[in-house]
């Protein structure tokens, strides 16, 4: 793995965490409302999938989706300016939280009923095989997703027309406070897509390295036609469900026991600490100085960059929280022109 | 032996008696039995009453719904909590062609001792997928009855006629009716299930409403007094059938009909009742019927958006006002 | 240039138009490829277009009409088949929640070049799960259009102007037309795709009606002109948008709204019709408005049933003489 | 297997034959109009799968169940009465070929939405586990129909809760003009159930006494608290799938290959000319003549048996149609009484 493609992860993770925790404090003010599902503790998986994809790729989404469509690359701006429901986020302020669109970074949505993403992903998908194109689609589900219908039809047509399609698990076993064991006769989803010859897999959903590298091979077999992926991703979320579940129905030695597998801090710990072999052998023998100086010399990771990083992202979030806060209402002539957008202007009645 | 209670209370205590009083009931849906439902409906029941009869879902609308039909053609009783009606678009095929048709289809042999009850409506910012209004899509529906409680007293009423019921009901409740209070006693009788009710006396033009907007047309109609002008406030309480009698009864008096949705006008739940009395009316209807209601257009995000695209007190006065003016002017014609 | 057709074999012609015109036409369902649709319509397609143009589906009617909305996002123009619209209730989440919200949940960022056909209706003793009118299920559903082409001429204008169309819209066929006959020139110019139609002009009533009700409504014509009363027939050709102006236009003229529907009447699609045009014609009207319609129970399979619970010729022909004389007696008092 | 019982079937199988064929006549000559979904060729897996049951156990079919219900013990009478759409019919005339019910029999009627059997039978089966009964479901639907959402959903919840259903579906590899192939990634259709790990067989379902097995083991699980089963029976259908159907989308050779094994002609063959190795030895070794004799005098099936069958079915079937004829047509009243049936009278508006 390349230095500065992990620095950006790194980066990318502390923003997200940076972004969602600031989120939730926008909502304890009352700046923000509604459902606000946020992503604490699942970092890893959008941004080592995101980061294996390419930009002609299409992302498909669900509700739980601000940290997909950062690191897809819509500034911060935008998505908190959605959450607020202004005019400048990133669906004009019509869709909000669980409803983020980028036309043009594909990011084709975050849908709110689950289950939808299947088919949406799997049309996309459709029209790329019709176009021979070699771009895929990534499509964002649930453990609890799995049991809707959506699911199963929509993996046995892609399966049985070979559609590029890559289906991502968020696995965090949980379905609002219904744990996996008692919504699922099969609980290890990744093997659900053998009833449709769907190549699948578990990864370990807190190390974005496995995930980076298990999403770049899928990938690689999905652009070679093969059709679907499967991937399980088994993550966990450490806060409630959304900003109004305060998520009492877990264990605490359950949340405790994934708190300490969080994947920002294993992702630092693996950058700042955790140098191959090799690079320790060329460092020389002499320790932390020597590793430091090594890391830096590098274009490692030292703990001045993760600071500076550390202080570019809130810098980022605050950015956005204001440019939110100061952004215009939109108004009904904006939610009309929204809503006829397909129209070209013509008056009908 | 009136306490003040909030509706969600006063549905967990018809599930609690019902549950209590026969072992055919069951209550079925996404969270409702270790979680105690995402509005606290079944809270303290799946400990009282054990696995087999509150039961957890998967995310399975279609089929779990489709479930409660099953087992209600075996004389359960089931009470389906489907999470938020926006997500009854997935179980339109069991309400609809299950549910609604089977005691039809089968010659009559099988009753439909079935309750799906959900909330709707707009609540707060939870923007297009989440802020439906479903009920035009089921009034349509022949087979089935509507409830549209608007009070903790309803409420309790309607669920337990529904529990007790064998015909497929369907109970819509709003989401933002589940933390506001009001009186119940559950020693007082109810009336039938589809009965209207005159919530507030008025001369001058009758307003017709059911659920959440029920508090704002009485709201509306306090307002409108303190102007001159007297609105009797109808709460349908049943979409389906429709009291017709308790509406033509106010309407021979008024002469002026205004009905507040919160669905979009088009085709929404007023235009069977516009339709309906004044084909019943017409001939001492002083004035055209107005509707107040949503807009035509999907639930938008934005707070003040989403605060105009369904009626406000000021929209119900207005229309009123303009409403009597109007006949007014035919008067001296 | 006009030549004499089935009402099958002109939307084959609009399909295949718009196959060989534009890449972007797909065309999704089950048994519309190698079997050529159920109703002949897709016949011949499969073998000029290939299996991606023209797809086989298992059946999945939820994640077809998914599909179609997701490949519609990246500029495909899909038109999905849903055999008949009995199998729509499973498809109300995409069409619903997805296809008429995404433009607008979206801020404008994607249109829905989408197209939704299917047949409804009473056929023939096809039973309460297979004679569903679902229209009015739609029309409460702001971002849709809805087309209901009655005549040859109208299927394949509307269908290719929906195919070409960015929002997304619903044809609703009819089991009993497509074997029906009419001309088409397909080189004529298409009026705008909502626009009503007066089908026959007369002065003592309006009749506002749609697809298979259209014959039966001008077959009634006939018959009252021979009693002496002039029927105008309206045609709506559309029922989401609705062409208030073409009816208003009539009824200043007529003063008398009959409305034919094949629907339950309950809060069926006459009822917009009629509560829209009374909030607009209240002034001039000189009888209540009536419809004739649907009995409210589910389609019964025994045939003279069947036939007795949708309208015939003889209930519209009875309920024009009541609408009639009632206004007489207006006229008099 | 005992004589009687196979007697039995073959009775069961030639008047399912019997009534499918005479039911198209009439479809002919206009008496019964509608959709009319017809058996034969498959006549094997509903007789071996029935006779399996027990009174006690629930049947949920779907628009192709007329031989269901006759072997379930309905009277040809009343399925020919409803599909004539009369009054005496099982359905009062209100529901048609596509819906027979008959609560009796528990018979739960046959429902036309395809993978509406799905639900309704583990619906069924909740009741039975909730009320701890030794009941059974016993749910059948197509190989098309394992594409509906509703297939996963209620194969995760039957799993899941252990509930007592058998689910069956008869593959006849068409999905009405679409061969299996073209409609399903994974066309084992049995292996499909292991996403749930719901127990699964295929089974040769032109072989009476193999369905027939493969259910009581079937069965028998179910009723020792195990959950769910699954049994997929090949099959073929040698009519179009409905009377409006020519069937011309399958190659004449692929229908010639399954009107050879007809499961009609294969059960006559079994029960006239194979005789265990213990029976043979018991009768002599003198051969054809003994053999009759032997069948004869152990209630076996003589030819002069089977020409009784015949002609007894013959009967019954013309019976049948002589009974719907002269039946009166349901009125109006009989439409709305049954439509308030679960209203007990009252009169509500
Ligand atoms: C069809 C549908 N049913 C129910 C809901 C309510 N709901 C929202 S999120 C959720 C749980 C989803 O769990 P999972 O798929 O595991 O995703 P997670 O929230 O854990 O990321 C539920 C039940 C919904 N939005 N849509
Ligand atoms: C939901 C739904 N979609 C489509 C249909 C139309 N249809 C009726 S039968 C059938 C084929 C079913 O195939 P299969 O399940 O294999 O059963 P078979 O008819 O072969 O016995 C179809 C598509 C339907 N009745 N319901
Ligand atoms: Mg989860
Ligand atoms: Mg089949």
């Amino acid at each position: 793995m390349e230095p500065d493609v992990l620095r950006k992860m790194l980066r990318d993770m502390l923003l997200a965490r940076a972004f969602e925790e600031r989120a939730a404090g926008e909502y304890t003010k009352g700046n923000i409302s509604g459902f606000l599902h946020l992503y604490p503790g699942e970092e890893a998986v959008a941004v080592g999938v995101l980061h294996a994809a390419e930009p002609a790729d299409y992302i498909v989404s669900t509700y739980r989706e601000h940290v997909h469509a950062l690191v897809r690359g819509l500034p911060a701006n935008v998505v908190m300016a959605e959450l607020f429901g202004k005019k400048t986020g990133c669906s004009g302020g019509m869709g909000g939280s669980m409803h983020l669109f980028d036309r043009e970074r594909r990011f084709m949505g975050g849908y709110a009923i689950v289950g939808e993403t299947f088919p949406v992903a799997t049309g996309i998908a459709y029209a790329i095989a019709l176009r021979e194109l070699p771009e895929a689609v990534i499509c964002f589900f649930g453990d609890g997703a799995v049991n809707q219908g959506t699911f199963h039809e929509s993996l046995n047509m892609a399966a049985l027309w070979k559609l590029p399609v890559l289906f991502v698990c968020e696995n965090n076993h949980y379905q609002i406070g219904t744990e996996i064991h008692r919504h699922s006769a099969v609980a290890e989803v990744y093997k659900r897509a053998g009833a449709y010859h769907v190549p699948a897999r578990k990864i370990d959903g807190m190390d974005v390295l496995a995930v980076h590298r298990a999403t770049q091979e899928a990938l690689a077999q999905i652009r070679s036609g093969n059709g679907p992926q499967f991937l399980e991703f088994e993550t966990y979320r450490f806060r409630g469900h959304s900003m109004a579940d305060p998520g009492s129905y877990r264990p605490k030695v359950e949340l405790q026991a994934f708190e300490n597998e969080d994947p920002v801090k294993v992702v630092i710990a693996e950058t700042v600490t955790y140098p191959s072999a090799g690079e320790i052998a060329i460092a020389g023998p002499d320790n932390i100085e020597r590793l430091k100086g090594h890391l830096d010399s590098n274009g490692h990771l030292s703990s001045r960059q993760l600071d500076a990083i550390r202080i570019e992202v809130a810098e980022v979030v605050e950015a956005a929280v204001r440019f939110a806060s100061e952004s215009p209402e939109p108004t009904l002539a904006d939610a009309e022109a929204a809503l006829n957008c397909n129209r070209h202007g013509e008056v009908l009645i | 032996m009136s306490e003040n209670v909030y509706y969600w209370q006063a549905l967990n205590r018809a599930l609690d008696a019902d549950l209590a009083a026969d072992e055919s009931v069951i209550v079925l849906g996404e969270d409702v039995a270790l979680y105690g439902g995402s509005y606290r409906v079944t809270e303290g029941l799946y400990a009282k009453y054990g696995e087999w009869r509150l039961r957890d879902t998967p995310i399975s609308e279609g089929s779990f719904t489709g479930l409660g039909v099953g087992a209600a053609l075996v004389g359960l009783r089931p009470v389906v909590e489907i999470m938020t009606i926006n997500f009854a678009l997935l179980a339109m095929d069991a309400i609809i062609n299950m549910a609604a048709k089977i005691p039809f289809m089968s010659g009559g042999q099988f009753p439909m001792p079935l309750v799906v009850r959900m909330p709707g409506g707009v609540a707060k910012q939870l923007a297009a997928q989440h802020s439906q209004r479903l009920e035009q899509m089921l009034m349509n529906v022949p087979g089935l009855r509507i409830a549209v409680p608007a009070t903790p007293q309803d409420a309790y009423w309607q669920l337990r006629q529904a529990i007790r019921s064998d015909e497929p009901i369907i109970i819509l409740e709003h989401e933002s009716l589940y933390f506001t209070q009001g009186s119940l006693d559950v020693s007082l009788e109810a009336p039938p299930m589809h009965r209207a009710q005159v919530s507030r006396q008025g001369n001058d033009l009758t307003i017709v409403t059911y659920s959440r907007m029920l508090d704002l047309s009485l709201r509306s109609a306090e307002q409108l007094a303190e102007k001159g002008i007297g609105a009797e406030v109808i709460d349908l309480r049943s979409l389906r059938p429709l009291d017709w009698e308790t509406c033509t009864a106010s309407l021979e008096k008024t002469r002026r009909l205004l009905v507040v949705e919160e669905d979009s006008r088009f085709a929404g739940a007023g235009a069977e009742i516009v339709a309906g009395l004044t084909e019943r009316c017409f001939y001492y209807l002083d004035a055209p019927p107005q509707r107040v209601a949503g807009l035509e257009m999907p639930t938008p995000f934005n707070a003040a958006l989403e605060a105009a695209s369904i009626p406000r007190v000021a929209d119900i006065v207005d229309a009123a006002e303009k409403l009597c003016a109007d006949s007014q002017i035919k008067d001296k014609g």
